[in-house]
């Protein structure tokens, strides 16, 4: 019973791990359609650039958080602005290979410069943190998960349905035509959401680095593990990302802990297919609505 | 009688035949007989076995990304499981060369069966699925054959990997790189044409169809979910074919080659080549292929110059991110691809030195 | 009324019984997105009838269209064909019993040429196998051209000759309509379901359009259903209008009686030409 | 004189693609406050003269490539799409584009982009006010709303933007006639309530001229006629090409139609 409970909070945490590594990569395509194959990349950035500025630089660690966010911020911004927008209108798969061969690059870049080794941060999270409640042991790092993950949630929720900046994003992500028509500003919300999704893989990437250390393949790997994730939970909603995150977290660690660690990484693609056949949309995601 | 008509400038058909002819003119298809001729003349004298060797790789390598391209190009089905069925080719060839003796000839068309009946198997859930989600549900095929490949102990010699006998038809022996080139390519040459001929009849008009408006297709009296599938069963057809080569090329198959990497590749093939174009995909393949073997070439020298040795550099990194920024460069200068390219050589050439 | 033009040879071949289109839909009940699209409609069209259909938007007179087409799947109710029961069938199926159709917003492959446009329709109508066409056998080649025939005399039925060539994406919007039906028409439709085929036209590529039905209708005995919503067109050739409203049907008759029907004068027509 | 000029289009020429010439010479003015009508033909260069005007031919790769367009003296061609929103010109689109995953309420609100942060909610009111249908589904989505609906809905979706100057393309494009003379009342009354100018491309010529101002008439990328529309109904050209039988007031019916082709005079 132990072990049970156990599996289950270790789901949950690593599931909302997946969830806020994956929050990123909604927002984009949320306003872009664009399946950005390049996210695992841009969260080994965040973790690195952190690295560098609290190792290296010898950085306090809240400022190295923010200007780490606002570094990623901006390299969101320039990434769409060199390779992205001189794809407005070109079919989708291009801009998807695109990320692709971003991805190829930005993990060629820091392996050249990194290596491919394993390297950690200096512990700095208060070990107060940790909830330590019977069978239930959850670490700080945990926990600052969590608040980390519900926080941006509840940010995102909120700026997507209620304010104006939200809903133009929406919009262009509906009908791009239409937006323009209207004055959307929609170069800027292509950068907009970019840079916020950069933003986020920033900081899920310092969340995942203070975890497993930094490594770039075990990052960029987290990459392909959004897809289950994004896909379970609806490609466009948020909320469903978190959820999507858990199932595939507790699937993980259920599999991993009772039948073969072998299976894990396997084991929520089958499930994904199957909960696809039944819901070919996720279960939060947008059905199509077509008009003949 | 016959005229033979070189470029046209006008529309002088007088039949309705001529119309459904693949060149527009006796010239265009005199020079592919030519290109051939002096491809079949050319290589086997002037090359090392290095560059037979490359040839021959870009050679299977293009059956595959012919196959890719109908599924993607066009029947716009996005598929980031092609890797893995190419070595579903590669197991299938291997398991019956070895398991049941079965003989060359047989087993390479066999093992394109199977694999088509792989890639309909895996392409079920396009009935249900559209666009992103269904490549999301294809990359868990992906991963799913590889697992299987590994972990399938008793039936894929798991990490340990397959040896296969040597291939022989007819009673002559395939042997060497010389051997294998001119299989290679009479085979390239025949699924080349068969896409085509596929391309420009009813079926490659309803995957266009579907790939464009699936809706009107299936106001056209097109059931969308079995052509998908067909498109799925053709396309895993031609990879299985080219993994079933490759497997008797390289002797032995391991799992490791057939990775998402190996998918990646050979949708940048496609992309780079052009999509819903058959040519292109040959032009995709031979540039991924001659992409790779330079940089590996280019990385081998600095290695061994040891100009960078005292840096600590890792040289796949580089090798990684050449190829990445290929892709983007080539997305963002010319995203219709290769073919493109070469069509607006080919047409300044045809009028030169008249253009315009 | 005499053809004017030479008819198609698929048209003209037709032998009495083939031109049967009988068409039987009871009850049809569709809700979708919490809305009741179609709330008990009957529909009867006879062999030889041009049926027109009429009501305000949402009224449902696309679903009911898409029911009879296969796009959508009535909750409740049957559909038969010719006596046989058609209720479940999806589109493609109703294509080889003999049912075809144009769309609202027009749904044309617009990057394709019109003869590729109007060859997709002559799918079903191909009798080749995969083998034969992936070898392009002389008997493949041989139907490729007798199909490019057919469509040469649609294309000439109506008057296409200059654009047969031409993507259809650079066409104007008149123009494309006359594409859809003539992709419609290379199907070779018992029964031609039409849905607003003169919307955003002017009053000369009206004219043309209401030629071409005219004569499919009489000269071919054409059968068809059509929806439309300019009333001088639907009063001068229909010979039988049913209006919707809500997803009920509010009157059916000829359309001189639906014409007077103060109910649909209440609910579409409203009652002068003018606006203020 | 001058003064009372908002839109000035000195003789363009469109070009799609660096080679497909859509409008050669085209000239027009709109003044203020008033309605111009825009007839002709399908393919003859309307809706691309909205697009020239509002910006939105680039996104399409069309160029304006000869002539100037003047808005209250200053030359807007070939200027991006959000800075002529911003200074005041907003096109509603042909063929009704909503934002189908959207409400209707939140539709509403992508109008106010180009005053992005001041308040907005009165003019929700209004909207609501001029289409009362709206209100009643403000929270549904509009993917799953009637043709009807949703041309209100972008209608009322432009006049959030507060625009000086509405650009209607096709707004009664399959709609019943009962909505159609509906949205022709609205438009009228937004004109002379709002004091919004509006140019307006259309097929069903009667309405259109009957609330118009002044019309224009297109023919293959250029204009062929002009006049007040008081004029141009009593035109016979008009009346037989346009007009149909609708307004000239004879029986002719359809089933008359006659099989060849009549020519306009003016071609």
């Amino acid at each position: 019973m132990n072990f049970f409970m156990q599996l289950l909070v270790n789901g949950i945490c690593v599931g909302f791990l997946y969830g806020i590594s994956a929050m990123g990569f909604v927002m984009i395509f949320k306003s872009s359609s664009v399946l950005n194959f390049a996210h695992g990349e841009l969260i080994a950035i965040g973790a690195f650039l952190f690295l560098v500025l609290v190792t290296w630089a010898q950085l306090p660690i809240a400022l190295s958080f923010f200007i780490t966010l606002a570094g990623c911020f901006a390299l969101g911004f320039i990434v769409e602005r060199l390779f992205l927008r001189p794809l407005i209108g070109e079919p989708l798969i291009f801009v998807i290979m695109l990320t692709v061969g971003l991805a190829a690059m930005f993990k060629g870049l820091i392996l050249l410069i990194f290596g491919g080794n394993l390297h950690t941060y200096p512990r700095f999270l208060p070990a107060s943190l940790g909830i330590d409640y019977g069978p239930v042991n959850i670490p700080p790092v945990y926990v600052a998960t969590l608040i980390i993950g519900i926080t941006f949630l509840v940010l995102f929720g909120l700026f997507f349905k209620y304010s104006s900046q939200g809903i133009y994003m929406r919009s262009v992500a509906d009908n791009q035509r239409a937006a323009l028509s209207l004055g959307v500003h929609v170069r800027r919300v292509f950068a907009l959401s970019w840079a916020i999704a950069a933003l986020v893989a920033g900081m899920s990437g310092i969340v995942l680095g203070i975890i497993n250390g930094i490594n770039v393949h075990d990052l960029s790997s987290i990459g392909l593990k959004v897809f289950p994730v994004v896909i379970l939970g609806g490609l466009d909603s948020i909320g469903g990302a978190i959820i999507g995150g858990i199932i595939i977290g507790l699937l993980e660690t259920f599999t991993g802990g009772y039948i073969s660690p072998s299976l894990r990484d396997v084991v929520p693609y089958i499930v994904l297919v199957f909960i696809l056949m039944v819901k070919p949309y996720g279960l939060f995601g947008l059905v199509e609505i077509e008009r003949v | 009688m016959k005229k033979l008509r070189f470029h046209p400038c006008g529309n002088f058909r007088d039949h309705y035949k001529q119309e459904l002819a693949i060149f527009e003119t006796d010239f265009g298809r005199l020079m592919l007989w030519i290109g051939i001729g002096l491809l079949f003349a050319a290589v086997p004298t002037l090359s090392s076995p290095y560059t037979l060797y490359v040839v021959n790789t870009v050679g299977i390598t293009s059956i595959a990304a012919i196959g890719l391209n109908i599924l993607v190009g066009y029947t716009g089905q996005i598929s980031l499981g092609h890797g893995a069925f190419f070595g579903v080719g590669a197991y299938a060839a291997a398991i019956l060369a070895t398991s049941a003796n079965v003989p060359f000839l047989i087993a390479v068309p066999a093992a394109g069966l199977i694999t088509a009946m792989v890639g309909m198997i895996f392409g079920i859930p396009s009935g249900r699925l559209k666009g992103l989600y269904l490549t999301i549900a294809t990359l868990a095929g992906q991963f799913i054959i590889e697992y299987t490949i590994i972990h399938w102990e008793s039936l894929t010699m798991g990490t340990r990997g397959i040896t296969l006998p040597e291939a022989s038809l007819l009673g002559i022996r395939v042997r060497g790189d010389l051997g294998f080139f001119y299989v290679i390519f009479i085979l390239l040459i025949a699924m080349t044409w068969i896409a085509v001929n596929i391309m420009r009849t009813r079926y490659g008009r309803a995957f266009i169809a579907i790939r464009d408006n699936d809706r009107a297709a299936e106001g056209m009296g097109i059931p969308i979910f079995q052509y998908k599938l067909l498109s799925f069963g053709i396309s895993s057809f031609y990879a299985g074919i080219a993994g079933a080569i490759w497997a008797y090329y390289m002797i032995s198959v391991t799992a490791e080659p057939f990775n998402l990497m190996l998918s990646v590749e050979y949708i940048a093939m496609i992309i780079i080549g052009g999509l819903g174009n058959i040519p292109g995909a040959i032009l995709g393949a031979t540039f991924i292929t001659l992409l790779n073997e330079l940089l590996r070439w280019f990385t081998g020298i600095l290695i061994n110059t040891n100009l960078f040795a005292g840096l600590g550099l890792n040289m796949a990194p580089l090798r990684e991110f050449v190829f990445g920024l290929t892709i983007v460069l080539f997305i963002l200068f010319e995203p219709r691809g290769l073919a493109e390219i070469w069509r607006i050589l080919r047409s300044s050439f045809r009028l030169w030195p008249f253009s315009y | 009324m005499k053809s004017l033009r030479g008819q198609p040879s698929i048209f003209a071949g037709r032998k009495p019984g083939e031109v049967r289109a009988d068409l039987d839909a009871r009850n049809l009940t569709l809700r979708f997105g919490g809305v009741t699209a179609l709330d008990g409609v009957d529909l009867q069209v006879r062999t030889g009838e041009l049926l027109a259909v009429i009501g305000p938007n949402g009224a449902g007179k696309t679903s009911l269209l898409n029911c009879i087409t296969g796009y959508y799947k009535a909750q409740q109710g049957a559909v038969a064909f010719n006596g046989v029961d058609i209720t479940n069938r999806t589109t493609h199926e109703l294509v080889r019993v003999g049912i075809g159709r144009t769309f609202q917003n027009i749904e044309l492959f617009p990057g394709m040429t019109v003869l590729s446009n109007m060859l997709l329709a002559r799918h079903t109508h191909c009798s080749y196998g995969l083998g034969a066409a992936s070898l392009f056998l002389g008997a493949v080649r041989e139907e490729e051209i007798r199909h490019r025939r057919v469509l040469e005399e649609l294309i000439d039925f109506l008057e296409m000759q200059a654009i047969r060539k031409k993507t259809v994406g650079s066409l104007p919007y008149g123009m494309m309509k006359r594409v859809e039906l003539g992709r419609a028409l290379a199907l070779e439709p018992k029964l031609l379901v039409l849905d607003e085929p003169f919307a955003g036209m002017n009053l000369e590529e009206k004219e043309d359009m209401v030629r071409f039905l005219l004569e499919m209708n009489g000269a071919w005995g054409q059968t068809m259903i059509l929806v439309e919503h300019d009333m001088s067109i639907v009063m001068s050739i229909a010979q039988r209008v049913v209006v919707l409203n809500f997803g009920e049907k509010l009157a059916e008759g000829t359309p001189e009686q639906v014409r007077s029907e103060p109910e649909v004068i209440k609910a579409y027509l409203g009652d002068t030409e003018t606006v203020l | 004189m001058e003064d009372n000029i908002l839109l000035q289009i000195n003789n363009i020429s469109v070009v799609y693609s660096d080679v497909i010439q859509v409008l050669k010479g085209v000239s027009l003015t709109v003044e203020k406050n008033h309605i111009v009508s825009l007839l002709g033909s399908n393919g003859s260069g309307k809706t691309t003269t909205l697009k020239a005007i509002s910006g939105l031919l680039k996104p399409e790769n069309g160029k304006v490539t000869d002539g100037t367009i003047l808005y209250s003296g200053e030359p807007i061609q070939n200027q991006s799409p959000e800075t002529i929103t911003r200074a005041g010109i907003i096109q509603v689109l042909e063929g009704r584009q909503p934002f189908k995953y959207l409400t209707i309420e939140e539709n509403l609100r992508v109008g106010t982009a180009t005053r992005w942060g001041k308040p907005y909610r009165q003019d929700i009111d209004l909207v609501y006010r001029y289409f009362p249908a709206l209100l009643a589904r403000r929270k549904s989505l509009a993917g799953y709303c009637s043709g009807g609906e949703l041309q209100m809905l972008v209608m009322g979706r432009a006049l959030m933007a507060h625009p000086e100057l509405l650009l209607l393309d096709e707004p009664s494009l399959g709609l019943a006639p009962l909505v159609v003379k509906e949205i022709f009342r609205i438009i009228k009354r937004i004109n002379e309530e709002q004091g919004t100018t509006i140019v307006l491309v259309e097929q069903n010529a009667n309405m259109a001229l009957q609330i118009a101002h002044t019309g224009y008439v297109m023919e293959n990328g250029k204009i062929v006629m002009e006049g007040r529309a008081l004029d141009l109904i009593e035109n016979p050209d008009i009346k037989e090409f346009y007009l149909g039988m609708a307004a000239s007031g004879d029986s002719r019916s359809y089933r008359d139609v006659k099989s060849y082709r009549r020519r306009k005079r003016w071609l």
